[in-house]
């Protein structure tokens, strides 16, 4: 259960708020982030914590894409495939997933490693193409560094190419 | 009465000018001059949300089309309803609205009352849209409600309606964009209160009932406006009937005293009345065995044995019980039959259950036997005191005004109650409340002395009565000094400040109304702690104060009526004591004979005097105290020694298969007449079917009887009947649309604060006994379901459906320690007896207890004992300590 | 202003019906379903501009998308609707010779004339 | 009055021009008279005769038992008990379906106002009978009619189109969304 999990973190989400209802989406993040989806006895258990009926939280579980609420694999490939990234060529990128994973949007590999996701704009329309794995940014693709990113990702379960995301300006670069 | 606001705004609609109050939505203002704006998610018990778009008008002076349910009546506002440019809106809105509409008319029961229907012929909509509409997979059925999405507008009138008027928030909108669908839960289906509101209120076909779902056409249906039977709060319920048959009940918006509001009982529990085990023709006892009989055989021995009896033992060798699920008229004339045609008081009515504890307390303090406040005040209240109502269970639509009242008028509820605030499925009043006690139904009397002590103690007492009856005042505060803050903490688990805390939100508020329901009125000592509540009330000055009052909830729909009419053996009609001279003389005058004197026997002196032996007959009508008191009263071998027991009954209860004649009467839905509601609003019953069978209504059999005893009453027809009530009880009956509650009678709280509460002061202003709950045993209640009411409910398919058997209720706390979950068999058991059942782990009750509903409750009976109440004689049979184990 | 991307530079020999499909296709996304008009508008909208990219287009769309896109603009409770017809009302304006193009194209290719109600299978 | 109007109404002028057919008919025609029960005449397609119902191609019942020919009925020929199909949720069919032929007028409302198609107008005129019972109804007789009268059926609506599937499809039968 989350509750006995994350019970610092889920006080801490709490306090944020004064109305208790807004800290729904957090906690549905946390159940996201620790099942990789959301749960049906998540969202009960979030119901008890926010004195919500299930209902109320299944709505908006339902309403947000970035909430799966189906099981999906290690890392969820979500191209954009929004106008900026498709004039740069977001198609091309969907068609190297289905080429070299097999998956086309909505799938996941047999292996359970990768889900397709084609989404809507994911804010990062100056680096497009771009995909987003799990919560990181890959941006600017070319069927090279999309290669290396695979390889990477299931090799070593991250990659070193993730830009971000970032907000505007760009964050001082870490001191070395 | 409600505070209403005086300033007005003009403004013209279609040229009409109409001056509306301030706060008036321009809808609601074009309504009034009957300009109709199509809409589909207005409604006017809900809060504007304008996502339907389909009310734009235009408003001078706006640039752009504005929606009229969102839109405040302002002063000077010129409205358009009906140019071009709004006709075309109207149209345009109408023709995406039916985009994605499956336009299955013909197959979907709100066809013929379809709101999205109508608006299509008014507008003669032509979809271009020549796409794939969408289609939902249907995942699953619920019980009693189905659910079909696509043809749903997306107006979201049911999920606004569950959050705000109902307060279970069981249905959400899920998904977003044109995909949205109304859902419960995931794929579950749906589970709720199931009060039928988002089916009353949707629109279009997408939530209809299950329950008689392709049976009808709206045009073939006969609709007769009547009062729902199943609780004391009188809801009017419209009958829709189709040859006889019972189809649907819905209610409308404004309509009677719920407005348009029903619980589960009243939308789907019908069909109690054309169950197919129905008594349909009179039966004799024919060596040992009922064989029907005809009515002239029936008749001609109930009466003929009657008059043997009396010849041989006198009348007093007779008793009579009565339901009050009978009409104001039946009860009025078996009272009358009772005293007149027998001659002699032993009568009595269900009112003895429990509501006689709180008419006799408001009698005995403020001199009526009806509340002093409406519905109306109480949705005005600013401060409500519930006791042991459970009330939204017991009482859902007095609930619903509760509800009312906390979330659209932001009042302060205080709760006494034995249930622990959790969110679930059905709603919870004690999530609501500012304050809530959680106490054993045992304690409600230590937490309203700990109350009253905190009131004294905080110097909270009103001045006026200090001044007025100083020795009064006196005698409770030494009175509440003898208890110690620390036995009070010991009983009830609530410090001295929560106390405080309490009663001084409680003499803070202006408009104060206390409520007593079932929880407090059916346990021990009930009578005094409505006196309590009163003498609480009356120390704060909240009694004689405007739209204050106390408030004992009835729960059966005519329990109020029974004491109103009489049906109780210390009252006469009108709820006057049997000694009183001035109304003997009055009702002789009209009776032309003088009633009998002698002291009558009540519910449970009648089955001991039958035990006796001096009882000799028993009229039982709808009445069954065999199987609704425990076996250790002896009901059942009391009866079996009666030699006439006569009984009127829909269905062959355990005290009718030990009768010897059993004459079938007719339902509420066959008869007419009038009902009194909790807050003593009478209301008119009207038959929507014949009489099933060969039922007569009850009024005609009394009267048939004694025409057969050969001392007619007679009567043509029940409005006959209530015209001789009206001549005992002036005016009755004739209140209008919005009674006006009696006044506490001055009078009556002078007598009682100089005289009246000297009598048991001491006895009620004591502690009492602390529950001992010895290891291994939890204290068992049985309590009423929000899906049944008494037996007759349980006749109902569509209730059967959501609640087909009784279950053992326990906290997750209790129910680990005896290492029960959901499902598990159990065995309960005490000195008296044993009682096997499934145990459900339900987190709304408190520790320590466990409930069982009482509707189901026949097997579990013989584990309570049974204390009866020395003042007003009624048995409190409702708590027993009972040891639990597991078993398989 | 083309959708919500702020100002978008395209190359010349860009698509434009099918970049105001896809500008379309995200205002489908975004639509959040509390009011008809953006509602069920904008999942019309989008189904028509696909059939129409996808040479299934009949002249009778060019005026039906005009007409919605019209009755959705200032009739819903916030500014999205209005913003989400931007992209086909601009597109064709300025470039209605290419949605022409395709649903000729579709003319040409002889399809099956659509029936309302008797859509593809 | 002119002259011209006055010799028109003593000549009976207008009553002859109306009865111009039948004089014309008198000269020119053949007799028509057929000899009935040996030989018969051939009857317009559009015929009013004997109602019937009818099937789709699969054998099932086309009525949905919406009651909408009961309610266009002027003459109260028809009575339609309808329920929800044992076992198929949400599928609406009608259980019973009566029809008093004694007092229909062969209008043509009730075809008209179904909306699956499930009535149809026979050609069939030959139902005199000795016993006026036998004018009554059910709904396996009509279908017996509706069997020997429409030999060649229609498809099941679910596959003529998603859209309108809606009308006799139980939720779980129906067919997905394409594309």
């Amino acid at each position: 259960m989350l509750k006995e999990k994350y019970k610092d973190e889920i006080d801490s989400i709490l306090s944020r708020y004064p109305v208790k209802r807004s800290a729904l989406i957090p906690l549905l993040y946390l159940a996201q982030r620790d099942e990789g989806f959301v749960s049906e006895a998540a969202m009960k258990e979030i119901a008890g914590l926010l004195r919500l009926t299930p209902p109320q939280v299944y709505e908006t579980a339902t309403f947000y894409t970035m909430l799966n609420l189906k099981r999906v694999g290690k890392f969820h490939l979500q191209v954009c495939k929004s106008l900026m990234c498709a004039l740069a060529g977001s198609d091309t990128v969907i068609g190297w997933v289905k080429t070299k994973l097999g998956i086309g949007p909505g799938e996941t590999t047999a292996d359970g490693l990768f889900t397709l996701s084609a989404v809507e704009c994911l804010a990062a329309c100056g680096t497009a193409p771009m995909m987003q794995v799990n919560e990181d940014y890959y941006e600017r693709l070319t069927e090279e560094r999309f290669d290396r990113v695979l390889a990477d990702l299931k090799r070593d379960g991250t990659c070193q190419l993730k830009t971000g995301p970032f907000m505007w300006p760009l964050p001082a670069p870490p001191a070395r | 009465m409600a505070t209403t606001t005086t300033e007005t705004v003009r403004l013209t609609i279609d040229g009409i000018p109409i001056s509306v109050p301030k706060g008036t939505l321009v809808i609601e203002a074009a309504r009034r001059v009957g300009v109709m704006v199509p809409h589909f998610c207005y409604h006017p018990k809900l809060k504007p949300d304008a996502n339907c778009r389909m009310c734009l008008v235009e408003v001078e002076k706006m640039p752009k089309l504005q929606t009229s349910c969102s839109t405040l009546a302002t002063e000077g506002m010129a409205v358009r309803t009906a140019t071009t440019v709004v006709h075309d809106a109207h149209k345009s809105v109408l023709e995406f609205i039916l985009a994605n509409h499956p336009l299955d008319c013909p197959v979907c029961d709100q066809g013929g009352k379809c709101d999205l229907q109508d608006f299509s012929h008014e507008y003669t909509a032509t979809s271009r849209f020549i796409e794939t509409k969408r289609i939902f997979q249907k995942e699953y059925f619920s019980p009693l409600i189905e659910t079909q999405m696509n043809r749903c507008v997306q107006c979201l009138r049911c999920v606004r309606y569950c959050d705000e008027v109902m307060d279970v928030k069981a249905l959400a909108p899920v998904g977003r964009g044109t995909m949205t669908e109304i859902k419960s839960f995931g794929a579950h289906p749906l589970d709720c209160e199931f009060c039928g509101g988002c089916v009353q209120i949707c629109p279009v076909g997408a939530i209809t009932s299950r329950l008689s779902m392709y049976e009808y056409r709206p045009w073939m249906l006969k609709r007769a406006d009547t009062v729902c039977t199943f609780c004391g709060d009188g809801c009017q319920i419209t009958v829709q009937t189709k040859d006889q048959e019972l189809i649907e009940v819905n209610s409308a918006q404004g309509a009677g005293r719920n407005s348009g509001d029903l619980c589960a009982r009243g939308f789907f529990g019908f069909h109690a009345a054309s169950h197919p085990s129905r008594v349909t023709h009179p039966l004799i006892r024919r060596n040992g065995v009922l064989v029907e009989a005809t009515w002239e055989e029936a008749l001609e021995f109930v009466a003929e044995q009657t008059n043997r009896l009396k010849l041989a033992h006198g009348p007093h060798a007779f008793g009579g019980l009565i339901t009050g699920r009978c009409t104001n008229e039946e009860l009025y004339l078996f009272q009358k039959f009772m005293r007149l045609t027998i001659g002699t008081n032993n009568l009595d009515s269900s009112a003895r259950y429990g509501h006689v504890n709180g008419v006799q307390a408001m009698r005995m303090v403020q001199g009526t036997h009806r509340w002093t406040v409406t519905f109306e005040d109480i949705v005005q209240a600013d401060v409500l005191l519930l006791v042991g109502t459970n009330i939204t269970e017991a009482n859902p639509i007095t609930g619903l005004k509760v509800k009312e009242a906390v979330k659209k008028h932001g009042a302060t509820l205080l709760t006494i109650e034995a249930i622990q605030a959790a969110v679930g499925t059905i709603s919870n009043i004690s999530n609501l409340s500012e304050q809530h006690f959680c106490v054993a139904p045992s304690q409600f009397g230590a937490a309203v002395l700990g109350l009253l002590k905190a009131v004294v103690e905080s110097n909270y007492v009103d001045s006026a009565i200090s001044q007025r009856a100083s020795d009064y005042v006196l005698a409770v505060s030494q009175a509440v000094q003898q208890l110690t803050w620390n036995d009070l903490a010991l009983d009830t688990g609530i410090s001295r400040e929560s106390f405080v805390q309490m009663a001084a939100a409680l003499t803070g508020g202006r408009r104060v109304v206390a409520l007593a329901g079932q929880t407090l009125l059916r346990s021990q000592g009930s009578y005094g702690i409505c006196l309590n509540l009163l003498d609480l009330l009356l120390l704060t000055g909240k009694l004689t104060a405007q739209g204050c009052g106390f408030a004992p909830l009835a729960e059966e729909n005519n329990d109020q009526g029974a004491v109103e009419m009489g049906a109780v053996a210390a009252l006469l009609p009108g709820a006057l004591d049997l000694t009183d001279q001035d109304a003997r003389t009055q009702i002789a005058r009209v009776w032309k004979e003088d009633l009998p004197l002698a002291a009558g026997a009540t519910l449970i002196e009648m089955i001991d005097r039958a035990q006796a032996g001096i009882i000799k007959g028993l009229f039982v009508i709808g009445e069954n105290p065999v199987g609704s008191l425990p076996p250790q009263i002896g009901a059942k071998e009391a009866l079996g020694k009666l030699d006439l027991l006569v009984c009127q009954e829909l269905f062959l209860t355990e005290t009718a298969e030990l009768a010897h004649v059993v004459l079938p009467a007719a339902s509420a839905m066959e008869k007419a007449g009038t009902f009194t509601n909790t807050e003593g609003h009478v209301q008119a019953v009207r038959p929507a079917i014949d009489p099933v069978g060969d039922s007569r209504p009850d009024w005609e059999i009394l009267s048939a009887i004694s025409v057969f005893m050969g001392a007619p009453l007679e009567y043509s027809e029940a409005k006959e009947i209530l015209k001789e009530i009206r001549a005992v009880i002036p005016g009755y009956g004739s209140l209008g649309p919005s009674p006006i509650p009696p006044a506490v009678d001055r009078v009556a709280v002078d007598r009682y604060v100089n005289e009246g509460y000297r009598q048991d002061l001491t006895t009620r202003y004591t502690l009492p006994a602390r529950a001992m709950r010895p290891e291994g045993t939890v204290q068992l209640g049985l309590v009423q379901s929000l899906f049944h009411s008494g037996k007759l409910s349980t006749h109902s398919k569509g209730l059967l459906q959501i609640e087909p058997s009784g279950f053992l209720q326990m906290n997750p706390v209790d129910a680990a320690r005896f290492g029960l979950e959901t499902g598990d068999r159990v065995r309960l058991s005490n000195g008296r007896g044993e009682f096997t059942t499934t145990a459900k782990v339900f987190d709304r009750v408190p520790e320590g207890l466990a409930w069982f509903p009482d509707h189901f409750a026949q097997a579990a009976l013989r584990l309570f004992d049974c204390a009866v109440d020395p003042d007003t004689k009624v048995p409190y049979c409702r708590t027993a300590s009972v040891s639990v184990m597991k078993t398989t | 202003m083309l959708g919500s991307g702020g100002v978008t530079v395209m190359e010349e020999g860009t698509d434009m019906v099918w970049a105001a499909l896809r500008l379309m296709e995200f205002f489908y996304h975004e639509s959040c379903g509390k009011c008809s008009p953006c509602r069920e508008g904008s999942s019309w909208l989008v189904q028509t501009m696909r059939r129409i990219v996808a040479k299934r287009g009949q002249m009778e769309d060019l005026e039906t998308l005009v007409h919605l896109c019209k009755n959705i603009e200032g009739r819903t409770v916030c500014a999205f609707g209005d913003a989400s017809v931007a992209p086909i009302m601009s597109t064709l304006k300025h470039w209605r010779p290419e949605y022409v193009a395709l649903i000729q194209a579709a003319e040409a290719a002889n399809l099956i004339k659509l029936e309302p109600a008797a859509a593809r299978h | 009055m002119t002259l011209k109007t006055w010799i028109k109404t003593i000549t009976l002028y207008d009553l002859l021009v109306g009865m111009k057919t039948t004089m014309s008919h008198m000269l020119h025609y053949k007799p028509i008279t057929l000899q009935y029960p040996h030989e018969k005449r051939t009857l317009p397609d559009n015929y009013r005769g004997m109602l019937a119902l009818l099937r789709y191609e699969d054998g099932t019942e086309k009525c949905v038992g919406c009651d909408l020919c009961e309610a266009a009925c002027p003459s109260r020929v028809i009575r339609v008990v309808s329920a929800e199909v044992p076992g198929e949720p949400t599928k609406r069919y009608s259980k019973e379906y009566y029809m008093d032929m004694t007092r229909c007028l062969f209008c043509g409302l009730c075809v008209d106002a179904c909306p699956v198609d499930a009535l149809g107008m026979t050609r069939e005129f030959e139902w005199s009978v000795y016993d006026k019972r036998q004018l009554h109804l059910n709904k396996e007789q009509l279908l017996a009619i509706g069997d020997r009268s429409f030999p060649v059926r229609e498809k099941q609506l679910e596959l003529q189109h998603p859209n309108v599937a809606f009308f006799n499809v139980a939720f779980k039968h129906l067919p997905q969304k394409p594309g």
